[in-house]
């Protein structure tokens, strides 16, 4: 009997791998010589989703590159838990300057490979969300500015997680940190604008700005490809859920990332040149009380009685991102699948 | 080639002639000479090849040569007082990775106030930040001082500071010998990196390090340092081989041999202190100056030696530690008050204050005579001082608690002047 | 050693000025310091710049107190207090004027100078001319020339050749050569005049 | 050594020094739950295993896993009421997989590609008597055989088949169908006498020097309802009825047909009689459609044909050209009262459709067997109280389907086997049931079930064709590949991919993975991400 293949597959299209998937469409996760630029060993928490993320994003971008890279690191847990002397857990040539500074530092990294004709090897930055959007935003702008031929990956656990959880510019509305505690009249942390940091990279108007989640390995997978294929400034940010800031059960890391998009509080787009591109639709659309309530940031939330008014309100920030990005395919009308 | 140039524009020249592959600018006076030299170097294709990156910052700007430095490219950038601060943590985070960063520091004061003047203020705000430190007391030596430090930092996978006055130096329209290409292509062989961001050859640079390693980690930056006290002499007399001229080296001395009294200063200052030291000398004083070249490693056993004799030792200052004493005179006292010999600390040149050569005369003739206090302050204006504690000490807002405190102030600032 | 003042207006060139002076001398074969007023004036404030000249190696830092010699490249600074301040009793003042010393008020500090020690200059009209633009600076360096004997023409000539370029090469030589020949003319002229008749000459 | 800075650089992946598996309270350990279509199948099918190759195109492998528990996919593909298809976690995400579909298309592909079933054991000379040669006894036949048994199947109808023949309309079943799966066991060596009922069991095995036997007599005794009927009165029996189909000269029942009774044989004989000519085919049911114990499907596809239903309604009495029909309630209980409210329905003929009894005549001269409420009593391993001789299908207590009466021959099957050999104990503990709770179901693609052709109305009302179409390739691995592999892994990477310390090991192509507890912190992030269900957590141990 002649076999016909299906493009339709399980899973093919959301989990790491599929036996039934044509190779060159699995993950590079999938692959079992995968780089494994994060390897074992590393300090990071149970469940730790920047481990997960910094892996996913550098295993794809060594793909894109044939391995040949080079990454500068932000301070932050991500160094701390994988550079802890004596051993390291990167297999990437890597570098850690400062907690503010690397995007210059990559700068100068890409200058360097420039001047001396180096068009093979490829610079990526990374940092968590403190030394992107507050400590490292001046850098990074300028880097943006100067279209410096680097990926920065923002590796967004909306806190200062490192140094035991404080607020960062990123730090959801209503989230508790010990540094917006849960008490007093508006508890937890400020609604205000936030420091929307794609937005502020589309502003940029560099070649590439992409969000992407862990929960969402192929739209990461490919996004970093695509931004290995451009030159120039590039962003990616990159939820990645924090057990411990988030008051989640280490089980849970990929599941809220996927809830964080269903419910629509952080939408998957891309973007180039000052341009949005496409979103990624949401598959099964969540309320924002399904996102909140296993975490214990939000646990004030659900108290007795409970907050309904922030919770309205933040479902209000989600249903804003489901309208702005059309994140239900309402406008584009649904794709087939 | 001899030159009647700007000494912004000599170093520069000079820098272009070291070959450095990626240069991060930031504007800031007295520096900002510096780097547009160097960019209208790169832009007109006679430096190439360089990145020559225009940052957002001095934090930046250090950092992209960490960066470049870390990936084996030659990395110079150049700053100046609040430049230098706010660049600070990189800087410390350079030498701590151990790479051989040059940069240039057109020395200026560090406000509040704000104030765009020389002093020393900034250099010695980061002398304990692991990097060499080399005070340029000319143009010329500025020149060969930059072309011996692409030389030092990398043989020791140290970075170096060049240290010069700002404005007095780098905007100062003097003769200067820059070296030919191929002297100094002879003098420094392109960067071999000890340790480099390579993707063939993956490693992680820049661990955390804790409390089980970290003393070593600093002790052996310590040890690497102090190695260059052996390097510095030996670059030195290697340029000079070279180049045919001698400059740089550890401490430079002129006419101290017989001196009872020995005047150390760091950077231009020593010129104007060479002619009072001749005018002195003609009056039959014996007086002489050395200059301490390098500042960082601190020169102990060549600076002690140089000092031998002396009867009094008189440090000019372009910076104190507030509070404290003189960063420099306290070096100096510690080195030679066991000998017996006597020390002296003159705050001198504060943003950019003129340091007059009747200024230093008198100050060195009460030092002679022994009316000189430990610690002073060039031309103090005693009026706008004394006016200013008097109305302290009766602020009404100060009075009740405080009572004592501005006399106690009044009495010390007397007895330090 | 031999010690200018030049005084001037932000944009006029007073800093090119003292540095090409250091140039000229350099080019004579001397040692020579220019370094201009550490400041950050602005456009049209009141600046200045120096030069030191000597035989030998300079090597003080030290302010200039007690200049030889000043060079005023707009005359509207004759109102600024101290503007002599320091002019050694031997000094010479180049100003860029198209009156008279009377004229513009400085006749009574002339006089107790040396005679032909002061000169107006109308260095402006000179650099229209020749530049199209009133840049006094390159003018006033050709008749310093001719006034003290401190630099050679042939040297001004060839630093003012090593800085500029095209149009603005030949019209610098060129403003401060007349300059020259005008100044050395008129201090011939003056060298045999009674002091009251010291000024501007007649067209 | 490092040739490196001193602390400053450090070497790249030395980080394996530092075994974080000391981390972990608890560790993931692979399983493999019971899917709930495997718990469901009465045939004890391993649906998920053959669904897997099925999904890789394997369709051999996959016909080859399907025949390990029933050698009749293309009738059990056609015929049986998929309760798998019930119990389906799909059925809860979206809509159940259609195994029934993709199994009947193994099962044709095996007869159009002439794949055999597999080669017998060793012979063991031990004899086995089959009685009765319907679903259960095919199949009971066919696991002994494969034991490497003797098997004889005694049968007394002119063909081998029972139900399948006799009882199920070509339209659902065709008979060639039939033919060739029979043959498929005939050529494992079973033989099949047809013709040749046994009277009396035990000296049939005495005759016959069987060592053991299975007794799949079937229940083909119309059961007996009294409805009273004129003399002149038409009334048919249905499995008469359905019989004579198959006959040349099929029985004469007028335009308007009644049907008495709510079963799958009222339905077959309602939609045979609208093929044979009945203008009306009406079935007369006591209680409402929820309470209707025919399968849904066979329901609708009559419904679909034309077929009407008198719900709530009994037969009070049958005339000539008419019947009287009761109207019905329900009580609080749920069963059917009279009301006293009698309409009439034109009838030139009334098919009893009422069930059927089993006559276990042949098992009267057996010591020990048990009969109760006219059904034959079978231990846990189907045997009779009759040592040796087992029971099985439509004359034990149990559903009267054909997958239960092939699961029936498989497990008497076994049981015999074990029995011949001497050996005790049951089958190994069944794995805990996947639910639709262990999975996560976000993972698996959107995708509707493939719907099967049907024929058109026109010619369903003319003929026996075969009313229901079976899948093309593309549709059948479509369905095949909508399955969620409850609880059993199936390879889709995302335990490696997920796991935040590379402490899970890919083994390759059907080698699944292992953990690797040097460095697995026991976070858990595999457990949760699993779309099957096919890892837990369990403590690690003092």
């Amino acid at each position: 009997m002649t076999e016909q293949t299906s493009s339709y597959c399980q899973v093919g299209s959301f989990a790491v791998g599929n036996r039934l998937v044509d190779p060159h469409l699995r993950t590079v996760q999938s692959d079992r010589l995968r780089p494994n630029a994060l390897t074992s060993g590393h300090r990071a928490c149970q469940g730790c989703g920047e481990a997960l993320g910094a892996r996913f994003v550098l295993d794809a971008a060594m793909a894109a590159t044939d391995r040949q890279l080079i990454v500068v690191n932000a301070t932050g847990c991500l160094e701390v838990f994988s550079t802890p002397y004596p051993e390291t857990a990167w297999q990437v040539a890597w570098m850690h300057s400062l907690f503010g500074n690397t995007a210059a530092v990559a700068t100068g990294v890409a200058a360097a490979l420039k001047v001396r004709g180096d068009t093979a090897t490829r610079v990526i930055a990374q940092a968590g969300d403190g030394g992107t959007v507050d400590i490292g935003f001046g850098c990074l702008s300028g880097m943006f500015e100067r279209n410096d031929d680097v990926l920065f990956v923002c590796y967004d656990n909306q806190a200062y997680m490192n140094t035991g959880v404080q607020r960062s510019a990123s730090t959801p509305a209503a989230a508790r940190t010990a540094t917006t505690e849960a008490r007093g009249r508006e508890p937890g942390n400020a609604f205000g604008q936030g420091k929307n940091l794609p937005a502020l990279a589309v502003a940029h108007e560099i070649p590439y700005v992409a969000t992407a989640s862990v929960a969402y390995l192929h739209d990461l997978e490919a996004k970093v490809g695509r931004a290995m294929e451009l030159h120039g400034a590039r962003y990616l940010h990159v939820l990645v859920p924090c057990p411990l800031g988030w008051g989640a059960a280490s089980r849970d890391t990929i599941r809220l990332a996927r809830l964080a998009c269903e419910t629509g509080l952080f939408p998957l787009f891309e973007a180039a040149h000052g341009e949005i591109l496409s979103a990624t639709p949401i598959r099964h659309r969540e309320p924002v009380e399904a996102y909140l309530r296993p975490q214990r940031r939000f646990a004030h939330l659900f108290a007795d009685p409970p907050r309904t008014d922030d919770i309205a309100r933040i479902q209000a920030i989600a249903d804003r991102n489901i309208g702005r990005f059309d994140l239900l395919g309402e406008r584009a009308g649904k794709g087939s699948r | 080639m001899l030159r009647q140039i700007e000494g912004s524009r000599a170093v520069a020249e000079a820098v272009a002639l070291c070959r450095p592959r990626v240069v991060s600018a930031y504007p800031i006076s007295p520096q900002t000479h510096i780097i547009e030299g160097v960019g209208s170097l790169v832009k007109s294709g006679r430096l190439k090849p360089c990145e020559f990156i225009n940052v957002e910052s001095e934090f930046a700007a250090m950092s992209v040569s960490i960066g470049a430095a870390a990936t084996g490219a030659r990395a110079y950038t150049a700053t100046s007082g609040p430049g230098l601060l706010d660049m600070a943590e990189a800087v410390f985070n350079a030498s701590g990775l151990g790479l051989p960063i040059v940069m240039t520091v057109a020395n200026r004061a560090v406000g509040a106030p704000i104030n765009i003047g020389n002093d020393h203020s900034d250099a010695m705000a980061l002398r304990d930040s692991g990097w060499i430190q080399l005070f340029a007391e000319t143009n010329q030596h500025a020149v060969d001082l930059h072309i011996q430090a692409f030389r030092l930092a990398e043989r020791l996978s140290v970075p170096v500071m060049v240290c010069m006055d700002g404005f007095i130096l780098t905007h100062s329209v003097e003769r200067v010998e820059i070296p030919t290409q191929e002297q100094v292509d002879r003098y420094l062989r392109p960067f071999a990196p000890q340790q480099v961001l390579d993707p063939a050859a993956p490693v992680s640079i820049g661990a955390m390090v804790g409390p089980e390693a970290f003393t070593e980690v600093r002790y052996l930056a310590h040890a690497r340092l102090l190695e260059a006290l052996v390097c510095i002499p030996e670059l030195a007399a290697e340029f000079e081989r070279v180049v045919g001229r001698p400059s740089g080296g550890l401490v430079s001395a002129y006419r101290s041999e017989d001196a009872e009294t020995i005047v150390v200063a760091l950077g231009s200052v020593v010129g104007t202190v060479k002619d009072v030291v001749d005018q002195m000398r003609e009056e039959g004083l014996k007086i002489g100056v050395v200059a301490v070249t390098t500042f960082r490693p601190f020169p102990e056993q060549a600076l002690g030696q140089a000092l031998e004799g002396a009867h009094r030792v008189v440090v000019i200052e372009k910076a104190f530690a507030v509070g404290g004493r003189g960063v420099l005179g306290a070096q100096v006292d510690a080195l030679v008050s066991d000998r017996g010999t006597k020390t002296y600390t003159v705050v001198a040149g504060l943003g950019g204050r003129s340091i007059p050569e009747a200024s230093l005369r008198r100050v060195l003739g009460e030092a002679i005579r022994g009316e000189l206090g430990a610690m002073s302050f060039l031309d103090l204006d005693r009026v706008v001082v004394d006016r200013e504690l008097a109305r302290m000490a009766e602020d009404p807002r100060r009075a009740p608690s405080t009572a004592r405190v501005p006399r106690d102030v009044r009495e010390n600032a007397a007895r330090i002047v | 050693m031999f010690q200018v003042r030049i005084h001037g207006r932000g944009g006029q060139g007073v800093v090119t000025a003292a540095e090409l002076l250091a140039v000229a001398a350099f080019n004579d074969g001397r040692h020579a310091q220019a370094f201009p007023s550490f400041g950050s004036e602005r456009t049209g404030a009141p600046v200045v710049s120096f030069c030191r000249i000597s035989e030998r190696e300079i090597r003080t830092r030290s302010p200039i107190d007690e200049p030889d010699a000043l060079v005023i490249q707009d005359a509207t600074l004759l109102r600024q207090a101290g503007l002599f301040a320091g002019l050694r009793s031997h000094g010479w003042v180049l100003v860029n004027t198209t009156k008279t010393l009377v004229a513009i008020g400085v006749a009574g500090f002339v006089a107790e100078l040396p005679e032909n020690h002061v000169l107006g200059l109308r260095a402006t009209e000179i650099a229209l001319q020749h530049l199209g633009r009133p840049l006094p600076n390159t003018v006033l360096l050709g008749g310093f020339a001719a006034l003290t004997g401190a630099v050679s023409l042939a040297a001004v000539v060839t630093a003012i050749e090593d800085r500029f370029s095209g149009a603005m090469r030949e019209g610098n030589v060129a403003a401060a050569t007349e300059a020259f020949n005008l100044t050395r003319g008129m201090v011939g002229t003056w060298a045999t005049r009674e002091r009251s008749a010291v000024g501007a000459p007649p067209d | 050594m490092s040739e490196h800075p001193f602390a400053i650089t450090l070497d790249a992946g030395s980080s394996r020094d530092n075994r974080t598996g000391s981390w972990r309270v608890e560790r993931p350990i692979y399983v493999d739950r019971m899917p709930p279509c495997n718990d469901a199948c009465p045939a004890g099918e391993n649906i998920q295993r053959w669904l897997y190759h099925a999904e890789a195109g394997a369709y051999e492998a996959a016909w080859r896993g399907l025949v390990e528990d029933n050698p009749l996919p293309a009738i059990c593909g056609r015929v049986c009421f998929h309760p798998c298809e019930a119990a389906c976690n799909r059925g809860k995400v979206d809509e159940a997989v259609g195994i029934r579909a993709v199994e009947r298309f193994l099962g044709d592909a095996a007869i159009a590609h002439g794949w055999r079933l597999p080669e017998r054991a060793p012979a063991t000379g031990r004899r086995v008597l089959v009685v009765g040669s319907g679903p259960s006894g095919l199949s009971a036949a066919y696991h002994l055989a494969r034991a490497g048994h003797e098997v004889v199947v005694r049968e007394a109808a002119p063909r081998p088949g029972g139900m399948l023949r006799y009882g199920i309309p070509k339209y659902r079943l065709p008979r060639e169908v039939i033919d060739a799966e029979i043959s498929a066991i005939e050529d494992l060596g079973v033989e099949i006498r047809c013709d040749a009922g046994v009277a009396d069991i035990a000296s049939a095995m005495a005759e016959g020097a069987f060592d053991a036997a299975y007794l799949v007599l079937g229940a083909q005794l119309s059961h007996r309802v009294q409805v009273p009927a004129a003399d002149s009165a038409r009334l048919l029996d249905a499995l008469a009825f359905l019989a004579g189909t198959e006959a040349a000269e099929p029985v004469a029942i007028g335009r308007r047909v009644v049907v008495y009774g709510g079963g799958d044989t009222a339905m077959d004989a309602a939609r045979s009689a609208k093929r044979l000519g009945a203008t009306d085919a009406v079935i007369v049911y006591r209680r409402n459609r929820r309470k209707m114990p025919a399968h849904a499907d066979l329901v609708e596809e009559a419904l679909a044909e034309g077929v009407t239903v008198r719900w709530m309604s009994t037969i009070s009495r049958v005339e000539k050209d008419k019947v009287l029909v009761e109207k019905m309630e329900l009580d609080s209980a749920g069963f059917p009262q009279p009301t006293g409210e009698f309409t009439n329905l034109d009838a030139d003929c009334v098919i009893l459709a009422l069930g059927q009894d089993a006559d276990l005549a042949p098992l009267a001269a057996l010591e020990g067997v048990e009969v109760r409420d006219g059904l034959v009593v079978v231990d846990a391993q189907m045997m009779t109280g009759h040592s040796g001789v087992f029971a099985g299908g439509d004359m034990v207590p149990a559903e009267r389907t054909v997958t239960v009466a092939v699961g029936h021959g498989k497990r008497a099957a076994r049981n015999i086997d074990r029995w011949l050999r001497g050996e005790t104990g049951g089958p190994p503990p069944r794995h805990e049931l996947a639910s639709i709770e262990t999975l996560n179901t976000w993972y698996y693609a959107d995708a509707g079930r493939t719907v099967q052709p049907e024929l058109e109305a026109q010619r369903r009302q003319t003929g026996f064709e075969e009313v229901v179409g079976g899948l093309d390739e593309p549709n059948a691995l479509f369905e095949a590949r909508r399955c969620l592999s409850c609880g059993n892994c199936f390879e889709c990477d995302n335990c490696y991919g997920v796991c935040p310390d590379n402490a899970v090991s890919k083994l390759g192509p059907g080698e699944r993975y292992v953990f690797d507890y040097d460095y697995c912190k026991g976070c858990g992030i595999c457990v949760a991400e699993c779309p099957c269900g096919a890892i837990v957590m369990v403590p690690e141990l003092i």
